[in-house]
């Protein structure tokens, strides 16, 4: 076991996978010489070559569309899009390209893509850089959508990532890229827990509390609040966000019989839409109340000495929890 | 570039601004500079591009045909491009790789695409019709002007290998205006790839003259962003061969990449869905149909010496069973079963999509067995 | 009152809107001299000239980038996208830009485009023709999004777009564009029902089915269809899909207990997600079973020999109308 | 082009090979094409560009401070870059528009844009520090290249208005590889937009060379997309005005967009979360650091027969009550207030977000209002 922070984590996983298959390439703005902005690939140009570690031209499709090239010749690309809010002018590539090219060539044309995306806000930055823009990837038919939360998940899970033979968009909690964790360097991949499972982090009976990337800890933090008042609190990391997980999530709802689902994403169409509406379908009988999504706001990501008022914290998720069990919380006495 | 340098219609076609061997009158034009990469190109030779000109020309009236009749969903005819695919393909290696948009039936017939692969998926019975591996050539590509991203990823991986294979993007006038072809060019430039940038342009973008999408010659596009542009008549299938050699040559040799731009017009409609008489007059028809370029392969033949009623008729017939065999093919291609529209989605097991096709299959079968089979799942239960 | 088809009566919108703001320019590829590939403006660069309906080059965020600027300038504009599949060039505009700046100009430049989209299936097309892409935009913070489903809201829908101080995503159903109906010219838009507003165009007791564009039809087809099978369906033409008036959804849902949905756009993270969700939060006591979604699957738009196993149609439709009342369906038996 | 037109760091940078009046050493060049353009640039009007340049230098230090020291979020300096930002844009006039990214902040100073309203986006108060129609200039864009399309549509705009107006568009070096600036190019050239295409090639994006977005100077991409490029030296002030003038005068008569190269430099780091020693020399900063747009201005305002010690001094002096200023009005940028979050989103109703507006405003009243006021909702009251 090695102590690394998260983002040292993600250096390592992918440190071993360019060790491991020649065919896997990073791309990307200044990830070669300056080791990407948040340095998540330090040293590795160094280490691996600039035809291994590319620093590419300014353009996100055509980072994306090269990178689909490069997968017809059986490269397996990661790239890495600096941040979450740069990801749209690759849109198409991803979506009509990335997405939809094993389906459209039956199976003959793989592409075990890998894209990296820093996600997120709480880091006080300009416009752009604390975007959550997830479901826009997880409604998209041919695309994995995974998520990690901790060092130990972020190194077993950028090689699983990178093994996987489909797309797969990886976010990264960059507000966490600085915590630190455990990290098993020697353990084989096979005998890791597949990326497409979810993982109970914190046992609880009353409520269940999914979310997934930065705000896993927050969650744990809230179950921890939660439990000095009484009131035990499940907690998934969700890690894989398309496909979910459902036997995980379910299982948990029918014994606690109340969800709570929280994201940085805006709550309309983001990620807990399809969560609860889901859980709803694959357990009404089982609800004890409607789930509940405590989410950022419908808005564009605000300014930076606003964004305490747009991301959910632990006094939001808490009052969400309070929703869920009829306890009294903000919206007490509205009508819903 | 001056505005007396367009055509009345804004159309950017004056024949001396391009790399000509062939007349439109069937002149071998000598030209020093492109000449010698064609000098092994006899009259056998010619006799065989005009076979493929010839030949796919007809599979294309046919497949035309075949639309009309209802056999196929849409089609895009290229009849009046041949020379500029033809001439192009015919400059490739097998282990080179093509990357083209939905006109470029004439490069698959080079790529050895049979009849059943190539109609597969304009008569809508499969995503696509081909292995591309097989063939070397991408599947169609109807996101305007994506390929040239791909071609650009997969010569930079050839290269990457140390391979001197080559790729070629294939694209059209209007989209050198996505943003995509513009950042292939800069791709392609920065890490040298071994990739031709192969521009048909035709004149239109379904309704919008080239004229609309640019104000210079596109092969001028080339030189900004930091590689040569050839500008060659697209109608001239011996032109075009040369320019395509020299440009898979300096890309073979690590020169990296090349523009061309083939002037050429597409004679029929944008596809079967389009009525070009919305937009274009029969002047210009009859402007271009001069300067076809089947016409004057046969013509620079006949100067040559052989025997060009034995060549059209020996040509008509291995055209007509060409046709034929696409016919036949047509009907040949099956129906996809129901549930095969979950297959292929993803490489690896989805637990999602793995769900709901069980919910589907369950619901096919809830409906008689007879009459889904006959009519599919609509109508058959109530 | 006209008999106008669809597409005839869009035409027709559009025409009243030119000849009432001059500053409204259409814009888009082969608009102008073709009339577009569906004719939605034929004859109309005829009428206005060409600075009015403009063919421009072939370049989906060329377009949208200068229609931000022209909006900059005063301009509004209305973008034809030629066809669903083709959106996602524009994506980063649209989502980057004509979303936001709005907010990020703290309201002082305005954004009132419209962005015409005909979507949707059924009409034996190539890929990348049929796509419903809808709830892409209905996640985006800062942009309406509707659907109109017949002639006489075409008509007046696609003017209250043009009029909206906000963007607007206005999705066109293009395989009802010749479907016929009446239109009144001469109705002021004031007195016109708003655009955010939805419609109960069948009434019913025992389940309400919602959807929106060519689906509506559809849907009053099973209603009928219901009918002789003894079940009353109320069917509700959603209209405006991005803010959803849950007011006239939830009134309904609230007598008949039983809600199903039905778009054809993919069901993971699809507008199904979001009213499943919103729905059972604002009215769980009043659910006797968990809304029912019949979508289209989660896979990229299928070759059109299989596009019929891929949209809902009637059956599916009435198949989900017995799983939400407990009938016998194609789920029977199955844990859900 | 050729490999030794490259500098060590594979910069495009040979001085003979753009427009400049002024050389490094400050020695007026005469130019029969751009001289007279600057005819009426007297030794008065230099001092005032000269001021120009030493307050905007002396402001963008001071708000380099000001992140320092916790009071911005952020800042990305200009320095290095004032000839070029304020040599075009005191061509300007007051109804034409610019469009920039995120580091013309001496843009902003020609165009009135106030202390305050230049330091609230950087602070994170706000969205945008100031109306854009106040100053007819847009909110800085941070998406790389976005602001090119708008600058074209905002033009072709003003153009079938009937006015002269023009619009110009800011952007770096590593724009030119997005494909929007491509496009922007496409749609300019097509619609003869007046618009400036200003590209600060400033040797850098973050850490990749311009000779990773480009083999070519950027002001020869002009050409392939049928519109003039000018390369200027854009540390001479004196070059650049004349040669937007140029440009905009081109602009203004119908005559469509223009390209130009300013060849510049960041003296600085990208912003103040970079750090430029990972990836240049100090080699490299002590050449550029010899071509320096001040110094070479005063040393020409010197050979005039100017007092430039007097001028300094009470430069010196202007720039410091400017700074003082700027110091100053970043504390009176006001912190928004918790319910404003949701302002703006829309210009009209919206039911949706009126209810999420009205949910959060009961969560906020949940808190003690003392609390609330001190510390905001986390953890108040809990
Ligand atoms: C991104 C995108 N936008 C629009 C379309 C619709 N469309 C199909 S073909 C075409 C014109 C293409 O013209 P050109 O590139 O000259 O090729 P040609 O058809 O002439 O071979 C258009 C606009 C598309 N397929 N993809
Ligand atoms: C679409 C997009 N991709 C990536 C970024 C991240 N980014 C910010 S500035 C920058 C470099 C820009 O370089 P250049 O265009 O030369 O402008 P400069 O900063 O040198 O003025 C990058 C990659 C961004 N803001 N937008
Ligand atoms: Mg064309
Ligand atoms: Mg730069």
């Amino acid at each position: 076991m090695t102590t690394l922070t998260l983002g040292k984590a993600l250096n390592a996983g992918l440190r071993r996978a360019l060790a491991a298959d020649d065919k896997v390439v990073l791309m990307g703005e200044d990830i070669g010489t300056l080791g990407g902005v948040f340095r998540i690939t330090d040293g590795l140009k160094a280490e691996f070559g600039a035809n291994r570690v590319v620093d590419t031209p300014l353009s996100e499709a055509g980072i994306m569309g090269t990178a689909v090239g490069l997968a017809y010749r059986g490269f397996r690309p990661v790239v890495e899009i600096q941040f979450d809010g740069f990801i749209y002018p690759g849109f198409d590539q991803i979506v009509a390209q990335v997405a939809k090219l094993h389906y459209r060539s039956r199976g003959n044309v793989r592409m075990p893509l890998t894209i990296r995306v820093p996600f997120g806000g709480g880091i006080g930055a300009a416009e752009h850089h604390s975007e959550s823009p997830e479901a826009y990837f997880a409604h998209t038919a041919g695309l994995r959508v995974v998520a990690c939360s901790n060092p130990a998940d972020a190194y077993v899970m950028i090689q699983q990532a990178i093994a996987s033979d489909d797309p797969v968009l990886f976010f990264e909690p960059k507000r966490r890229y600085h915590v630190k964790g455990e990290v098993d360097e020697t353990a084989s991949l096979a005998d890791a827990k597949p990326m497409g499972v979810a993982s109970v982090v914190a046992s609880g009976t009353d409520v269940t509390l999914v979310t997934y990337g930065a705000l896993v800890q927050t969650a744990r933090d809230a179950a921890i609040a939660a439990a000095e008042d009484g009131v035990s609190i499940e907690v998934i990391d969700l890690r894989s966000l398309a496909p979910v997980d459902y036997a995980t999530v379910e299982a948990s709802v029918r014994r606690t019989g109340r969800l709570v689902i929280t994201h940085e994403a805006g709550q309309q169409g983001g990620v807990g839409a399809e969560l609860a509406a889901s859980v709803t379908e694959r357990c009404f009988e089982f609800l004890e109340a409607a789930p509940v999504r405590v989410t950022g706001h419908d808005i564009p990501y605000p300014p930076a000495k606003l964004e305490r008022h747009h991301l959910p914290d632990l006094d939001r998720i808490l009052d969400g929890v309070d929703r869920v069990l009829g306890r009294p919380n903000s919206l007490s006495g509205v009508e819903a | 570039m001056t505005p007396s340098d367009r055509d009345a219609t804004g159309l950017l076609t004056k024949p001396d601004h391009f790399v000509q061997l062939i007349t439109p009158a069937g002149e071998r034009r000598a030209d020093a500079e492109h000449d010698p990469w064609v000098a092994d190109v006899d009259a056998a030779a010619l006799g065989r591009l005009y076979r493929d000109m010839a030949i796919v020309r007809r599979l294309d009236a046919e497949a035309t045909a075949l639309q009309r009749q209802g056999e196929l969903g849409l089609w895009p005819p290229l009849a009046g491009q041949e020379a500029a695919q033809i001439g192009s393909a015919r400059a490739l290696r097998d282990d080179d790789f093509v990357f083209t948009s939905y006109r470029e039936h004439a490069v698959a017939w080079c790529r050895g695409v049979g009849p059943a692969e190539l109609l597969t998926v304009w008569r809508g019975s499969a995503s696509s019709g081909w292995n591309p591996y097989e063939h070397g050539m991408a599947v169609p590509q109807i996101i305007i002007g994506a390929q040239a991203l791909h071609a650009t990823g997969w010569a930079m991986g050839a290269a990457w290998e140390g391979t001197d294979a080559a790729s070629v993007a294939y694209f059209g006038d209007g989209a050198t205006s996505e943003g995509d072809v513009n950042e292939a060019l800069v791709f392609a430039a920065s890490f040298d790839a071994p990739v031709v940038f192969f521009c048909q342009n035709n004149q239109w973008a379904i309704s919008e003259p080239v004229g609309l999408q640019s104000k210079q010659p596109l092969a001028r596009r080339a030189d900004g962003f930091g590689m040569p542009g050839i500008r060659v008549d697209g109608n001239d299938v011996l032109a075009v061969l040369a320019a395509t050699r020299i440009a898979l040559d300096r890309a073979r040799r690590g020169g990296g990449p090349t523009f061309i731009e083939a002037v050429t017009y597409r004679l029929g409609p944008h596809t079967t869905a389009d009525d070009p008489k919305r937009y274009r007059t029969d002047d210009e028809l009859t402007e271009w149909g001069a300067r076809d370029p089947l016409t004057r392969l046969l013509a620079l033949l006949g100067t040559m010496g052989v025997d060009i009623e034995g060549l059209e008729r020996d040509i008509a017939d291995e055209a007509g069973r060409a046709a034929a065999e696409l016919r036949a093919a047509v009907t040949t291609i099956p129906d996809p079963e129901p549930m095969t529209v979950f297959d292929h989605v993803y490489a690896e097991p989805n637990t999602h999509l793995a769900r709901q096709r069980d919910h589907y299959a369950r619901y096919l079968a809830m409906f008689d067995e007879t009459d889904a089979a006959a009519s599919g799942a609509a109508g058959g239960a109530r």
